[in-house]
């Protein structure tokens, strides 16, 4: 019962505000969505705890492979030998997500009374939010594959209404649309992955592919007939699969999405495209370990495609100039960072970056978004700065933020921010895993750690420190990005908002105001979480092997190798994720507090490069020619050309006019002159007497 | 007379019935018409849910089953409806009362026209219950015209032209598959569907046969690139006469198919399935892409039409179980999500009077209610699961990846595209700001219209999470006709299910190796 | 067939008749007359036929089909007459060439 | 050469002869003439295949009515008939060489047939050589071939009628009474109050 509590709450929360909020109002449509979802979020708590801290799952069957309390819902698709049943499945990797989803959903919610506050389409924002919860949940809770497709394609939903919800807006629905269209290309592969593996494992639900998959290694592994050649099996499955995976998670190739997704409202940002949804391709990795432990390949894929993410999404993240882009990026590059986890055999630690990544993401997307709210939705930071004093309460937790996603703790110890044990455990485990692609994804994570650090405080140091450098003081302190202004980007964020304000109510920066406290309040539980998460779960996620097989119970596959060498990597590489992070620290600071003119300097000695970065490397303009554009040319040439001009015109009308003029022909021989028809008929009469006289034999 | 064998002719008869009343009725009252018009739809839709309530699924036969001798020594009346025809009598009653209402507001020849759609109300369920093959042609044949009239009488301003390339392009097909009926009748000696089931025709015949039949069914389904007229047939076509255009008449390309083509002519069936594949994913990939340029909101949905029919044929083709039900379903599905598309289509045309995208634009800021029932069926039609869409699209994916690879991969296309075309109409007409002056005062969703679009929404949310009334129909039925497929075909069809799977084989456990080509000998059947 | 009258003689007669009605009709292009009056010799021809099978065949049936004909014949010429002079009125011409309206 | 040979050659020389001369004449009127001459000498070809009725019917039909109505009809239009003459069509060559080709076919068919054996004597109705001619037909037309025969005089009927129909022609102009729309007269058609303004006049 608690579980479809917990699932079913937020869905009757979104139908009531959806479908009702007109009538009822929005003050008992946020109420009532809000104080469902705390409510879930308490009961997922409350499921989680024993888990995490007790006996394990109440009422679980541990049937010794793995600790697992389904719920039967009710039958969907009965088809030949396919059993679907909508059934909520709840283990220790579900009941963590359930946490994770439901706290963040709550916050959220609580957090957009006060966001949304003005918004005259209060009560549909809440049924969405409510709705993606919902979706989300059911992805988490799913029992078989196209219950987690349906999950999948919900939240997908839910995210398009979202990034779309202020539908006056053109960049808005473009975003929302590209965001669902770009996560369809995910979806094309995961939807054919679930055939290959319904075709494979002969189970659609996931004990009967973990079944039939561990089968594989006494039987040996299927070949499959794809397309025109002979592959392993289960390779092509499982990169199907992740091809889901990158979608959702905005890794690379796919990530296009994310940065335009920032278009929708801030909390959406922070739920969605920070905490929940998009770590939803990691959980689905992770959720189905087992398959892809059976392909070494495609867990090579997944490292090399999250470790070039992690690095790519950070050195985009460098120059970006919206508040809530930069921290999009971020989101992409530690979304990589939790694909190598997984990759190298190291699910664990992928989950428990998930699970504080969650908590401090959130943290700075909520933040962000007081700072935005405070300054009267201006997102770019070049208009910001100095905000420290204006804003002192969002300053602190935005600090906390920081230091969470940037790692800061000391190594060796258990003494640091949530981010710094689950990031150090991903770097440590990359390197255990050793070999070249190891080597190469543990570089190009302490990589990105540097940049990361980097964006993250030359976000700090561009929107709390310095001087005001809105409309009214732009004159004070120099611009942080003079080349900017030549190098024209096309993405260019609200940037002449504050001209366009400034006669209305002075300086954006002196009306700043601190958030109220209902917005206040999420930030105070995601900071307790920022700080808290990585400590007090280090032991289950990571220490040691014993507590975390205890801990998911069967739930995820553990790798025992990976992890003990994770433990035991050498000093330097222990240390290499916060060098990183001083270093990334101190740039920052050199740059943007010291000499605060020399990233407009570097910029403009380096314009391609800079350009490049500005442009996310011209992945927009690279899709936009080799896909869209050949897909309306093929769309219009078939339409034009084959449809219209071939089929119909030439053939079926071609047809018609060959007809008539036929006709036209042969009604010249009815000309109306009546010696012609007799001419005719003295033909025919002539004709049938040869013929008589022919058949008769006289001739 | 019992309930057993009256209640097919009542309900095919009854709307005639219903049309000879109204033949009598003064051509004035046209409010009496409207709402007796409405009365008979409703009480055959009654009748028809009886009839499925009364249909015994776990029976894969014929039931409600009347043989009378009728013309000459052959044709008989026979009726009767299995688990693959019940379910389309249904849906033809379920939507004949919608496009009554949705036609409230018609008032050229209002009598003529409820007359006409009456009379095709009773053909179409003609067609899904008749049981012999000379009937069939004239039922299948029949639809023709009430469909030519509707086009060429209540249509648009290119009506004409529409309305005979309707009619060309159907009936050069079917004049083919009449032909090829009379061969059967000559092969077999009777023109009883139920002991044409049981006939065996010449592996030489089959092919023409099937052929000739394919010649109809392509046409009227209409698979690419047979689809041509379809978009106009469409855009002329009165709003009432598109959703029974794409519901209903779609539907009898895909009936035939299941009724004729796979039963009577399997090894031809087989033969060619590599084909109607190709045929199928083209008609998925480029007719999406073709939607995707179209500025005309009702070819747009014409064209998704096209695509989706492509899911039908290849799921059709597959052969197997998860296929068949599949595009059973996605038939189903698809004449409730398409119907809705085009009775939302007919709402702002009715306001506006153009079928324009480009003359829309921020609907949603003064239709909220509109905006969500065309999201609702945009999300069907995009396949999102959770509607109707997805269940069809699924299961006809799932079946044909166990044939053939390639062709799942190349529909699987269909799932990014139809996104792409669906959204970006839903952009243009719903999205952005409402600034043109024209829909300044449009006024959102009335009684009527929601009575008609609210049922539709309701139902495609229902069985996108609960299939199971429509899978569990036509289980017994598709299970039967699978088997016999099956076994025609060679294939023992206990296992057939496993020999299926086309695609697999298992070599020695060689870690991670990707194998060799001498397996070929092992090489699929269905290749 | 010597010196009595045979069935070729008649039917040689009858030949040239028909040809030469066949002629009359289009080597004519001015008069409509004149083809009506070619109609008459070629129905003429035929009756001679007749007629002349009749005797040969000792068959009165032949006979009966010649009244016939006759009567046919004369009704073509009267209805012929009769359009010819209301044509005449309404274009006044029957020049063969100018009765061209009858045509798709 | 016996007599009957004789007026045999007589009749049909001067049948061809003015057949010719009827498609030849520049003038209808002698080529109306010249078809009574063919008619004439048809009959008695008709009269020497012991056709008596029938050549007397040719006379009084054709030359006293049909011939007669030709020529009545030639002469009430006014054609000018000088102008109605100049050569021949472009393609007439083309017509002479089919024409001529049928003619010699007849002239073959007419030279070699042969009657089939079985056809000879199974005639319906052999000529009773007792009784004359006349008779003969009529016996025949009035009880075996009525239905025919009543067939043949609804076709002169109609010819008839159609005849009259197609000539008629009202004159416009021309005043006639009309007795029914002179009687359905009512007070409401015919008169009208108009109220006069003095001094004004209508």
């Amino acid at each position: 019962m608690i579980i479809q509590a917990i699932v079913f709450l937020p869905l009757i929360g979104a139908l009531v505000a959806g479908l009702l909020g007109r009538s009822i109002g929005h003050r008992p449509s946020e109420f009532i969505t809000t104080g469902l979802l705390l409510i879930a979020a308490v009961l997922s708590w409350y499921v989680f705890i024993p888990v995490a801290f007790g006996d394990g799952l109440v009422g679980a069957a541990g049937d010794g492979h793995a600790a697992v309390v389904k719920v039967e819902v009710m039958r969907w698709i009965q088809v030949g030998d396919m059993d679907l049943r909508w059934i909520l499945r709840v283990d220790t990797l579900t009941a963590v997500m359930l946490v994770v989803v439901n706290t963040v959903s709550a916050l959220v919610h609580l957090y957009s009374i006060g966001y949304m506050n003005e918004d005259p389409h209060r009560s549909r924002f809440f049924a969405y939010l409510s709705l993606f919860t919902f979706a989300m949940l059911m992805l988490v809770t799913a029992d078989n594959f196209l219950q987690m497709f349906f999950g999948w394609e919900g939240v997908g939903l839910a995210s398009y209404l979202l990034i779309g919800f202020w539908y006056t807006k053109p960049s808005a629905t473009a975003a929302a649309m590209k965001a669902f269209i770009v996560n369809r290309v995910g979806d094309f592969g995961f939807a054919l992955g679930i055939f290959g593996a319904f075709l494979v494992l002969g189970h659609i639900d996931f004990d009967g592919a973990f079944h039939a998959a561990d089968e594989f290694a006494t039987t040996g592994l299927p070949v499959i007939q794809f397309l025109n050649w002979q592959l392993d099996a289960m390779t092509v499955v499982c990169l199907l699969l992740f091809m889901g995976a990158m979608g959702k998670s905005a890794q690379f190739l796919l990530h296009t999405w994310l940065p335009d997704a920032m278009e929708g409202p801030t909390p959406v940002s922070a739920l969605i495209h920070a905490a929940t949804m998009v770590t939803a391709g990691v959980f689905m990795v992770a959720r189905l370990s087992p398959l892809f432990e059976t392909s070494p390949f495609a867990l090579t894929v997944v490292i090399v495609i999250g470790a070039i993410t992690a690095f790519f999404a950070a050195t985009v993240g460098l120059v970006q100039n919206d508040i809530k882009r930069v921290i999009a990026y971020s989101t992409c590059s530690q979304l990589g960072y939790m694909f190598v986890a997984l990759g190298v055999g190291a699910y664990s630690a992928g989950v428990f970056h998930l699970f504080t990544h969650a908590f401090f993401k959130a943290l700075l997307f909520l933040g962000a978004g007081a700072v935005i709210h405070a300054m009267h939705h201006e997102q770019d930071m070049r208009n910001m700065g100095g905000l420290r004093k204006k804003i002192p309460i969002t300053y602190a937790m935005m600090m906390i933020g920081t230091l969470a996603l940037t790692g800061v703790g000391i190594p060796g110890t258990n003494f640091g921010f949530a981010g710094f044990f689950s990031k150090d455990a991903i770097i440590e485990s990359a390197y255990a895993y050793g070999g070249n692609v190891g080597s190469l994804a543990f570089w190009l994570l302490v990589i990105a750690a540097l940049f990361t650090s980097f964006y993250s405080w030359r976000l700090v140091h561009l929107t709390f420190h310095g001087s005001p450098r809105d409309a009214q003081h732009a004159g004070e302190g120099p611009h942080p990005d003079p080349a900017h202004a030549a190098l024209e980007s096309h993405d260019e964020p609200i940037s002449d908002h504050g001209h366009d304000d400034h006669g209305h109510h002075g300086s954006a920066y002196d009306n700043a105001h601190e958030a109220p406290n209902v917005m206040l309040v999420p930030l105070y539980v995601l900071a307790l979480g920022a700080v808290l998460a990585g400590v007090v779960f280090y032991g289950m996620f990571f220490h040691d092997v014993e507590h975390i097989e205890h801990f998911f119970a069967g739930s995820l596959y553990i790798d025992h190798e990976i992890i003990e060498g994770a433990h035991h990597v050498p000093l330097w590489v222990k240390w290499s994720a916060s060098i990183a992070m001083i270093i990334g620290f101190v740039a920052a600071w050199y740059m943007y507090i010291r000499r605060p003119d020399m990233p407009g300097r570097l910029a403009a000695t380096n314009p391609g490069l800079y350009k490049f970065l500005l442009n996310k490397w011209y992945f927009d303009e690279l899709y936009n020619t080799i896909f869209v554009r050949p897909a309306l040319w093929i769309g219009n040439a078939v339409w034009k050309g084959f449809d219209d001009w071939l089929v119909d015109g030439k053939i079926t009308e071609g047809l018609g006019r060959r007809v008539q003029n036929v006709t036209s022909w042969v009604v010249k021989l009815q000309s109306g002159y009546l010696y012609h028809y007799a001419f005719a008929m003295l033909i025919g009469i002539a004709a049938l007497l040869t013929w008589a006289i022919t058949a008769g034999g006289l001739i | 007379m019992t309930f057993e064998n009256s209640i097919l002719t009542l309900l095919t008869w009854l709307p005639t019935l219903g049309a000879a009343i109204l033949l009598l009725t003064p051509k004035g009252s046209v409010n009496a018409i409207r709402w007796m018009s409405l009365a008979i739809t409703l009480v055959v839709f009654v009748l028809s849910l009886v009839l499925w309530q009364s249909f015994d699924a776990s029976n894969p036969g014929f039931q409600f089953v009347v043989n009378m001798p009728w013309i000459g020594d052959s044709i008989g009346y026979r009726v009767g409806v299995d688990g693959i025809s019940v379910l389309f009598v249904v849906l033809t009653a379920l939507l004949m009362p919608a496009v009554v209402l949705a036609s409230w507001d018609v008032d050229t020849r209002v009598k003529e026209y409820m007359i006409v759609f009456l009379v095709l109300e009773t053909l179409m369920i003609g067609v899904f219950t008749t049981l012999d093959l000379a009937m069939f042609y004239v039922f299948f044949e029949g639809t023709l015209l009430p469909m030519f009239l509707i086009i060429g009488i209540w249509g648009g301003a290119q009506r004409i032209q529409a309305a005979y390339k309707f009619f060309f392009y159907t009936f050069v097909g079917s004049v083919l598959m009449l032909l090829a009926m009379m061969a059967m009748y000559w092969d077999a000696g009777t023109t009883d569907i139920i002991r044409l089931l049981g006939h065996e025709f010449p592996v030489g015949m089959q092919t023409w046969l099937w052929l000739a039949f394919f010649a109809s069914l392509a046409v009227k389904m209409p698979m690419w690139p047979f689809h041509r007229w379809l978009p106009e047939a469409h855009v002329q076509a009165p709003t009432a006469g598109s959703v029974i255009l794409a519901a209903i008449l779609l539907k009898l390309g895909g009936y035939g198919f299941l009724r004729f083509s796979l039963p009577m002519f399997p090894e031809a069936s087989a033969q060619f399935a590599n084909f109607v594949f190709l045929l199928s994913v083209a008609a998925i990939i480029l007719t999406s892409l073709v939607a995707l340029v179209q500025t005309d909101i009702k070819k747009l949905i014409a064209y998704s039409s096209v695509a989706h029919m492509g899911f039908v044929t290849m799921g059709i083709f597959a052969g197997n179980a998860l296929g068949v039900q599949g595009a059973m379903f996605q038939m189903i599905s698809h004449g409730i999500v398409s119907g809705a598309l085009f009775l939302c289509v007919g709402v702002i045309y009715d306001r506006m009077h153009t079928r324009e995208i480009s003359a829309y634009g921020g609907l949603v800021e003064r239709m909220p209610q509109y905006a969500f029932a065309f999201m609702v069926f945009t999300m069907a039609n995009v396949g999102l699961p959770g509607t109707s869409g997805f269940v069809g699209e699924f299961l006809t994916m799932i079946g044909v990846f166990q044939v053939n690879t390639w062709v799942a991969f190349g529909a699987a296309f269909g799932v990014i595209f139809s996104a792409g075309y669906a959204l970006w109409l839903y952009r243009r007409v719903i999205f952005g700001a409402l600034t043109k002056d024209s829909l300044k005062g449009i006024l959102d969703l009335n009684l009527r219209e929601k009575l008609v679009l609210y049922p539709l929404i309701v139902l495609t949310v229902v069985f996108g999470f609960y299939p199971a009334p429509i899978l569990d129909t036509t289980a017994a039925a598709v299970d039967n006709l699978v088997a016999q497929y099956a076994t025609a075909n060679g294939l023992d069809p206990a296992v057939a299910q496993a020999d299926a799977r086309a695609p697999l084989e298992y070599v020695a456990p060689v870690e991670g190796a990707a194998q060799p080509a001498d397996d070929h000998a092992a090489e699929p059947a269905a290749h | 067939m010597g010196l009595e009258i045979g069935l070729g003689h008649y039917l040689t007669v009858a030949a040239i008749l028909f040809t030469l009605g066949v002629f009359g009709i289009f080597i004519n292009r001015k008069n409509i007359i004149v083809i009506l009056m070619s109609v008459e010799l070629i129905l003429l021809a035929v009756n001679l036929n007749f007629v002349a099978f009749s005797a040969h065949l000792n068959d009165l049936q032949g006979q009966v089909f010649a009244l016939m004909i006759l009567t046919v014949a004369a009704a073509e010429a009267a209805i012929g007459l009769a359009i010819l002079v209301i044509f005449y009125r309404n274009r006044g011409s029957i020049a063969v060439e100018d009765v061209n309206m009858m045509k798709g | 050469m016996t007599l009957p040979l004789f007026f045999f050659y007589v009749f049909a020389t001067i049948t061809v002869a003015s057949a010719f001369m009827v498609i030849s004449a520049r003038n209808p009127v002698h080529a109306v003439l010249f078809l009574i001459l063919a008619f004439v000498n048809a009959a008695g070809l008709f009269m020497l295949a012991g056709a008596e009725f029938l050549a007397l019917l040719l006379i009084v039909v054709y030359v006293g009515a049909v011939a007669v109505l030709f020529l009545f009809v030639v002469m009430m239009l006014d054609v000018d008939f000088a102008e109605m003459k100049s050569g021949l069509l472009a393609y007439a060559p083309v017509g002479m060489v089919v024409g001529a080709i049928l003619f010699l076919e007849l002239l073959l068919v007419a030279g070699s047939f042969v009657v089939a054996p079985d056809v000879v004597g199974a005639g319906g109705l052999p000529i009773d050589a007792t009784m004359d001619n006349t008779r003969a037909l009529g016996q025949v037309l009035y009880t075996r071939y009525i239905f025919l025969f009543q067939g043949a005089a609804a076709v002169l009927l109609v010819a008839m009628i159609g005849a009259i129909v197609l000539t008629l022609r009202h004159r416009p102009g021309i005043k006639r009474q009309s007795t029914a729309a002179q009687l359905g007269r009512k007070p409401s058609e015919t008169v009208r109050n108009v109220k006069v303004q003095s001094g004004q006049g209508l």
